[in-house]
């Protein structure tokens, strides 16, 4: 397919993926206010627009006109620096996300996915990785006593739990083995199986260490309102402040959770019953119902996260690190040589 | 394999015995062991004369070898021609005769176990250097004698004993570094030449060079003999050496440590490279006989009398030097006869100086003024001793000097005037010498209560004085020892096609 | 699909390797100078894996990940041994290790 | 080739960030008061200008740790992806890898690396 | 995609391996008792090199090649592996004394030997360029880790952290050259990459001159031997005498690989180099060793000589100068370790500094130590018939045979500068009063290995065909292929 048409496609990738981060990512500030109310038996924002559905616009109108103050003492260049690196790697990781199979639209065959690459997992983990020196340099360009602890403690808990995610991929990783994500979806639906079957071990450390690393309830730590008045943000301002909860809140949720759908729940691939096959009530939409599926098992995960989120206490920083050293890695580990056991039956 | 052959072995295993027994039984034993072990050696030496040939006195006798390192061609291996049984015996008897000397010597109070058995590893140590036909071998030895030595010095030494230990191992130690360059040099070279490695010396003098390269292998072995002989320039470390050292040490280092270098100049530098010596023989007797005069000066100007007996060797070297290398058959019968007799008077005179240590506790010329005068025997050994050292007609070293003289005579006049101009420089420090010690006045009030030399001391001093009569005498029994070699050498330096094959 | 140029990697671990090597002379502060020590083997790799490009084989990427791993390792003793220095006194800077002199 | 897509959506990110970061500038009002940029110290006036010291050991662990054990997962990735090919070899091969990682990871917990560091607990 | 998986001769590696289970089987006690006994470690490591030391002896003639040519075993890898391991066995006694006697907490220290000592198995075992760097990242880690063991002595967390600084910087300049070798010869395998003819060599030649200089560095070779001297001053003794006698085996066999691999085309290069630099090592190390007061200072600099002098032998690209190299390399190994745990024993005494000084009348306190000290000291001199003198006369042999004068007289001058710091020590010893009110405490075993290493370092000079027989195979072996 010539570039041009090729160009095409990309731009409308790229469009969709904005218009998910940044549309629903906003919109998702509104829809975790109403859920936490709900659990707290409260209306929750009623005010602007029906049941506040204009509140998201409210607050970016009301972030966007605040002053710009920037703590003296400080680095001006990394503090502005820690907000591109916070935004431009959470959003790449869309990249590698697959949302549905291929399809065929005029005659184009197009992988709804903007880069389909043989390292896809590899890069989600680099790219996440690089959250780390955003937080880091938040904590440390605006020189604040707060922010410094705030951030490090962040940045502890990324270091431990990033150790920890990556051993627990290797178990479906094994079993497809390949690391394209378009692929290992390909490979469960093949296979007639999704991994969560197998992996339900590597599974709960996943979900543990995506709230570790997205700084939800039960490990925000590093915001705790209470003592640390929100960490590494607490110089900045504005929009500037409007950013960091964004990505950390919502568009990391969304990608994580996006992974763990493609990476156990089998992608946009319906219901499915272990080596039997799938059914799919969804079958009168056609060929939308993937894509469908795909957002359904996304929110359902995002949903999850707000249940915990507002349910859950907080723990302590030694208590974080050592539950991620001593509990979750020994256990990815014995997933590890599990997985490598039973991998031929799934093979056949 | 002939019980003989076993000659060399023994009376180099013979002090290690004693050693070996000195460390491991008490104290009060160890004097005995090493007087019985050293006097069984010179037995042994003794006993030996008959057995060797002085018919074929040039050949190699007493023939004992072991391979060491076949790949590299090093072997064990040991003999004598008339020359190095000659030293041989002159070893066995100046080693006997120091260490019944150091019996009663008034610096050897302690440590005596480590004393004794520094002497006896020493003089089996020399016995392998005279032995040795094994230049890696020969090497070991003759480096392997610094240690003994400088053990004795500095610690039974005399005030100075550290910085002149220090001075005589590192002057010999970094001098005999290019003899050890230059041996395997020709080692090598002989592999160039004969495609095999080999230290042997018989191997070695087949060897030919281009002129360049054998002088220059000639100026590296003669670096390290020239500080070990010494000759005057570098000569500095003897003095402090033999004025600091212990009496025996001094006699030990006199007799015998100094003619392993003249032994090995005569030895390997003619030997090995004839062409060499040739090309630097008028270089190397001018530089005799100025080593004689400048020594003979430095000799009159000391008023130490132990620093005086070293410089008068020093002087007493440059004689064996030039006749050495005035190659011909006087010049090397006078140096070999020199190095004996030397070895004898040397010993002698450092007895003497020690002896009146012991009753004066001092080594000042001044002070020892007309000192031996109440004191018959030891006065007359002492003359003795100096009228021979001087080259009296009779005395040993006559016939070192005279024969100089004869041989340098055969070249020119001026030559034979220079040497005898040498020999009067030593007459006349003797004679200031022999002036000192007998006419000098002085009040006699202390003098006349030191009692005469005896005992031991005595003994040893006989064992020294009395060959040197011998000496003097009848030389023609020493000719005999070496008469043969010198012919051979002669005719292997002269009539041996020169040049490379 | 044009590849790159094998000069281009060559300069290009040249440059990561000097800046690593000068940063190990010139740098004060001890966690820089480890991480310049990492730089200059990166530098390494970057080269290893040029000549691969270039050869059109594989062992020099293998060797690249043993120098990853190995030199992880030693960055690990190195900030070991930087936090005892650290317990042991306050010193964070080179000048300030100098107890061994001559 | 197939990362143009890559490049493409990191630049705009890129363009998109800035923007966001100029925003306040542009439409933020301008109120300049003296004590408006201070770092946030619970309203209590500030009494070091600098927080950025040297801080707790235990973020040199972890850093330390994550160091070894990313690099091991470095290890394992192409391992998982060949294991379908490697056959009984493979598996002892990747079990004595694990033994190893296994013993490293007892060795940092049994020294009492993995504990949080407190600070009474080092000399 | 299936490949062929050639099963290894384990046979061959059973040394190697008996070592890391040594190890190993330390770490699992270490792990699960907080304090392994110092004796229990001890033993169970004696064991283990000793069941490894005589699997070698009585193997040492099995030679071959296997793990697809990653791994060789030839004369010269049994002869330094045999001699590693009898001196780590050596080391051990003085060590654990030492480390009860200083009072520290860590056990590490028996397993990081072990696992130095099988990289530097490895190391003397191999041409291929990854498992060279692998085996050296292996020794050098374990010798940082080693160097800081001492709990709470700043000196040697400094000299740690130079050891380190300056190790890593060998280590990237040495990679970065195998880089380059790589690129020239297409091939990981020195052998291979050596072999290769191109007519453009400046690869070959810049990948020789990094891969050079990072051995020099490990080695302590003049313009890179900044840490050297506080590596081995800051770390525990015994440590410093297993870093000079088999970390020295283990560094140079790299260099004494390739040194038969050199042809015509690069020998000049080769041989100005290396020239060069050794003859830079020996003065330097010994001028600076003449003015130390520090006696623990002083063997450092003077291991630094050494590794001029055995350079000198590696300049001279022939069959003698390797066999030169082989004997010179085993024979300081002998001496080097001696000297070393002479001072171990010393400074487990109160009051004791290591200065100079403290030595006076050293004889009067523990005759045999002084006496075995003395010999060590001589031999390291070069006094015959010591094996320190055959290894000087052996390199004096190969310098003449290429015809390296310049190179001889230097040495010649560079071993009477030292002459004057041995020869002080021995004095010192000797002819000097002893000072009053130090006591010293030495084990019967420790004495007895100290004189039998002392004896050891005269007999196998005054009867080299030992050494020999098994250095000059080797040597022909190496340069056979």
């Amino acid at each position: 397919m010539e570039l041009g048409v090729s160009l095409l496609v990309i731009a409308i990738k790229i469009l969709v993926i904005l218009g998910v981060v940044l549309g629903v990512g906003a919109y998702l500030t509104w829809v975790e206010r109403k859920v936490a109310a709900h659990i707290q038996r409260r209306p929750g924002p009623m005010v602007v627009g029906w049941h506040g559905l204009l509140q998201p616009l409210a607050d970016g109108l009301k972030l966007i006109t605040k002053e710009d103050l920037f703590p003296r003492y400080g680095n001006k260049f990394l503090y502005n620096l820690a907000i591109v690196m916070a935004l431009v790697p959470a959003v790449l990781v869309f990249a590698v996300v697959p949302f549905g199979p291929q399809v065929e639209i005029l005659g184009v065959k197009v992988k709804p996915i903007l880069t389909d690459v043989n390292v896809g997992l590899l890069l989600v983990f680099a790219l996440g990785s690089m959250a780390v020196y955003a937080i880091a340099l938040a904590g440390w360009a605006s020189n604040s006593k707060y922010a410094l602890i705030g951030s490090m403690r962040k940045a502890g808990i990324i270091v431990s739990y990033e150790v920890v995610i990556t051993f627990a991929v290797m178990g479906p990783v094994i079993l497809a083995g390949t690391l394209s994500t378009y692929d290992i979806v390909q490979k469960q639906i093949e296979q007639g199986l999704w991994y969560i079957w197998l992996q339900p071990l590597a599974f709960v450390v996943y979900l543990f260490a995506m709230l570790a690393e997205t700084g939800r309830v039960p490990f925000d730590i590093q915001e705790a309102e209470a003592e640390l008045v929100t960490g590494f943000t607490v110089e900045y301002g504005g929009m500037k402040f409007g950013i960091f909860p964004l990505v950390e809140w919502y568009v990391e949720v969304l990608s994580l959770s996006a992974i763990a759908v493609v990476l156990f729940l089998g992608g946009w691939s319906p219901i499915n019953i272990p080596f039997l096959g799938f059914v799919d009530p969804l079958f009168f939409l056609g060929p939308l119902s993937p894509f469908v599926w795909f957002i359904l098992k996304v929110t359902l995960l995002f949903l999850f996260v707000l249940w915990l989120h507002w349910t859950l206490p907080r723990y302590r920083i030694d208590q974080i690190t050592e539950t991620a050293w001593k509990v979750m890695l020994p256990i990815t580990f014995i997933n590890l040589v599990f997985t490598a056991v039973i991998a031929p039956l799934v093979w056949r | 394999m002939d019980l003989v052959n076993l000659l060399i072995p023994t009376s180099m295993l013979l002090p290690l015995v004693g050693a070996f027994f000195i460390i491991f039984l008490p104290e009060r034993y160890t004097k005995g062991m090493a007087v019985v072990l050293s006097s069984l050696v010179f037995l042994l030496s003794l006993m030996s004369i008959p057995l060797f040939d002085f018919k074929k006195a040039q050949t190699m006798q007493f023939y004992w070898h072991r391979p060491l390192l076949p790949e590299l061609g090093i072997t064990l291996s040991f003999a004598f021609d008339g020359l190095s049984y000659l030293m041989y015996l002159l070893t066995t008897l100046v080693s006997l005769a120091a260490i019944l000397w150091s019996l009663r010597d008034h610096q050897i109070t302690h440590r005596l176990k480590e004393y004794y058995l520094f002497f006896l590893l020493t003089e089996s140590l020399l016995v392998g250097v005279f032995g040795s036909l094994d230049l890696i071998v020969f090497y070991v030895f003759y480096e392997l004698t610094l240690v003994p030595m400088f053990f004795v010095i500095g610690v039974w030494g005399y005030k100075l004993r550290l910085y002149s230990a220090y001075k005589f191992f590192i002057y010999i130690f970094v001098s005999s570094l290019f003899l050890l360059l230059g041996i395997v040099t020709v080692a090598v070279e002989h592999y160039r030449q004969f495609g095999k490695f080999s230290f042997f010396y018989f191997d070695l003098i087949n060897n030919h060079y281009p002129l360049g390269l054998e002088i220059f292998l000639f100026v590296l072995f003669l670096i390290a003999f020239a500080v070990k002989t010494p000759v005057v320039p570098f000569h500095t470390w003897l003095p402090d050496a033999h004025g600091e050292a212990p009496t025996a040490g001094s006699v030990v280092l006199a007799a015998l440590l100094l003619k392993m270098g003249t032994y090995a100049l005569l030895r390997f530098n003619i030997g090995l490279f004839p062409e060499a010596t040739k090309f630097l023989m008028p270089f190397m007797v001018l530089w005799g006989i100025a080593s004689i005069v400048f020594a003979s000066w430095f000799t009159i100007s000391q008023n130490n009398v132990k620093r005086f007996v070293a410089y008068s060797s020093i002087s007493h070297m440059g004689f064996v030097v030039a006749g050495m290398f005035l190659l011909n058959q006087q010049g090397l019968r006078a140096s070999i006869m020199e190095m004996f007799a030397h070895g004898l008077t040397s010993s002698a005179l450092f007895m003497m100086a020690g002896f009146i240590y012991n009753r004066l506790h001092s080594f000042n010329m001044d002070a020892l003024k007309g000192s031996i005068k109440f004191m018959p025997v030891f006065a007359f050994l002492v003359a003795i001793t100096a009228y021979s050292s001087m080259g009296l007609p009779g005395g040993s070293s006559f016939w070192g000097k005279f024969l100089t003289i004869a041989g340098a005579r055969e070249y020119s006049l001026w030559l034979a005037l220079f040497v005898l101009g040498g020999a009067f420089f030593s007459v006349l420090y003797m004679l200031y010498l022999l002036k000192t010690l007998y006419l000098d006045t002085k009040e006699e009030s202390r003098l006349v209560h030191f009692s005469d030399m005896r005992g031991y001391k005595l003994f040893a001093f006989l064992l020294v004085v009395l060959p040197t009569l011998l000496v003097g005498l009848t030389p023609f029994l020493f000719f005999a020892f070496f008469d043969p070699y010198i012919t051979s050498l002669l005719s292997y330096l002269f009539l041996r096609p020169g040049g490379a094959p | 699909m044009r590849t790159i140029p094998l000069e281009a990697y060559l300069i290009l671990s040249f440059l990561l390797f000097g800046l690593g090597l000068l940063g190990m002379i010139a740098r004060r502060n001890l966690v820089t100078v480890l991480m310049s020590m990492e730089l200059a083997l990166n530098a390494v790799n970057v080269a290893l894996v040029g000549a691969d490009v270039h050869l059109g084989m594989v062992e020099g990427q293998i060797f690249a990940l043993f120098i990853i791993a190995l030199a992880a390792a030693e960055a690990a003793v190195g900030l070991g041994i930087i936090i005892a220095i650290f317990r042991l006194r306050k010193v964070e800077s080179t000048d300030e290790i100098t107890d061994m002199r001559g | 080739m197939e990362y143009l897509g890559l490049v493409i959506l990191a630049l705009v990110m890129l363009v998109i960030a800035l923007v966001m970061i100029s925003l306040n500038y542009l439409f933020g009002p301008k109120t300049p008061s003296p004590l408006q940029d201070y770092p946030y110290e619970c309203g209590v006036p500030l009494y070091d200008k600098t927080a950025q010291s040297t801080f707790h050991q235990g973020y040199y662990l972890l850093g330390l740790l994550l160091l070894l054990f990313d690099i091991e997962a470095a290890f394992l990735f192409p391992w998982t992806v060949v294991y379908k090919h490697l056959g009984l070899f493979g598996f002892v091969e990747f079990l004595l890898f694990l033994l190893i990682l296994t013993y490293g990871l007892l060795y940092a917990w049994r020294k009492g690396a993995l504990d949080w560091q407190f600070e009474e607990e080092y000399m | 995609m299936n490949m062929v998986v050639e099963y290894p001769n384990l046979s061959l590696l059973i040394p190697e391996i008996v070592v890391l289970l040594t190890g190993f089987a330390l770490f699992t006690l270490d792990l699960i008792y907080r304090r392994l006994s110092h004796w229990v470690a001890l033993w169970l490591s004696l064991v283990g090199y000793l069941i490894a030391f005589l699997y070698l002896l009585f193997n040492i003639s099995a030679t071959g090649s296997t793990f697809y040519g990653l791994y060789v075993r030839d004369p010269m890898s049994s002869l330094f592996q045999l001699v590693m391991i009898g001196l780590t066995m050596m080391v051990l006694p003085f060590a654990q004394q030492y480390l009860k006697h200083r009072g520290s907490l860590y056990r590490e220290f028996y397993y990081f030997l072990a696992f130095a000592l099988a990289g530097g198995m490895f190391l003397v075992s191999s041409y291929n360029l990854v498992v060279l760097y692998v085996a050296l990242e292996a020794v050098s880690i374990s010798f940082y880790v080693m160097t800081a063991l001492l709990k709470g002595d700043f000196l040697s967390k400094e000299g740690a952290f130079k050891y380190l600084v300056l190790g890593g910087l060998s280590i990237a300049l040495a990679s970065y050259g195998a880089a380059f070798l790589y690129l020239y010869g297409g091939s990981l395998d020195l052998r291979e990459v050596l072999a290769f003819h191109h007519k453009d060599t400046r690869l070959l030649v810049a990948g020789l001159v990094l891969l050079l200089m990072g051995f020099a560095i490990k080695i302590g070779a003049v313009p890179f031997h900044f840490w050297l001297p506080d590596a081995y001053h800051g770390a525990p003794t015994p440590v410093t005498a297993y870093m000079a006698s088999v970390g020295k085996l283990a560094f140079f066999a790299p260099v004494v690989r390739i040194m038969p691999l050199v042809q015509e085309h690069f020998a000049n290069t080769w041989v100005i180099t290396v020239s060069i630099i050794s003859v830079l090592t020996m003065l330097y190390g010994n001028l600076v060793a003449l003015v130390q007061r520090d006696v623990k200072r002083m063997l450092a600099y003077s291991s630094i000589a050494h590794s001029g002098y055995i350079m000198a032998g590696i300049a001279v690209a022939q069959v003698i100068g390797l066999k030169a190299v082989l004997y010179f390399l085993v024979a300081y190994a002998f001496m080097g370790v001696a000297g070393f745990l002479v001072l171990a024993v010393l400074e487990r005494s109160q009051e004791w500094r290591g200065y100079l000084e403290e030595f006076s009348g050293v004889r009067f306190h523990m005759p045999w130590l002084a006496f075995a000290f003395m010999l060590v000291l001589l031999a390291l001199l070069g006094v015959p018939p010591t094996v320190g003198f055959v290894g000087k006369a052996l390199v004096f042999l190969s310098l003449s045979y290429e015809k390296l004068w310049w190179v001889a007289f230097v040495m010649i001058v560079a071993t009477g500068i030292s002459t004057g710091y041995y020869l002080r020590l021995i004095a010192l010893m000797f002819m000097k009063e002893p000072v009053k009110g130090v006591e010293f405490r030495i084990t019967p075993v420790e004495k007895v290995l100290l004189v039998f290493l002392s004896v050891l370092v005269v007999l196998l000079g005054a009867v080299p065909i030992f050494l020999w027989s098994l250095v000059s195979p080797s040597a022909e072996i190496l340069f056979k292929r």
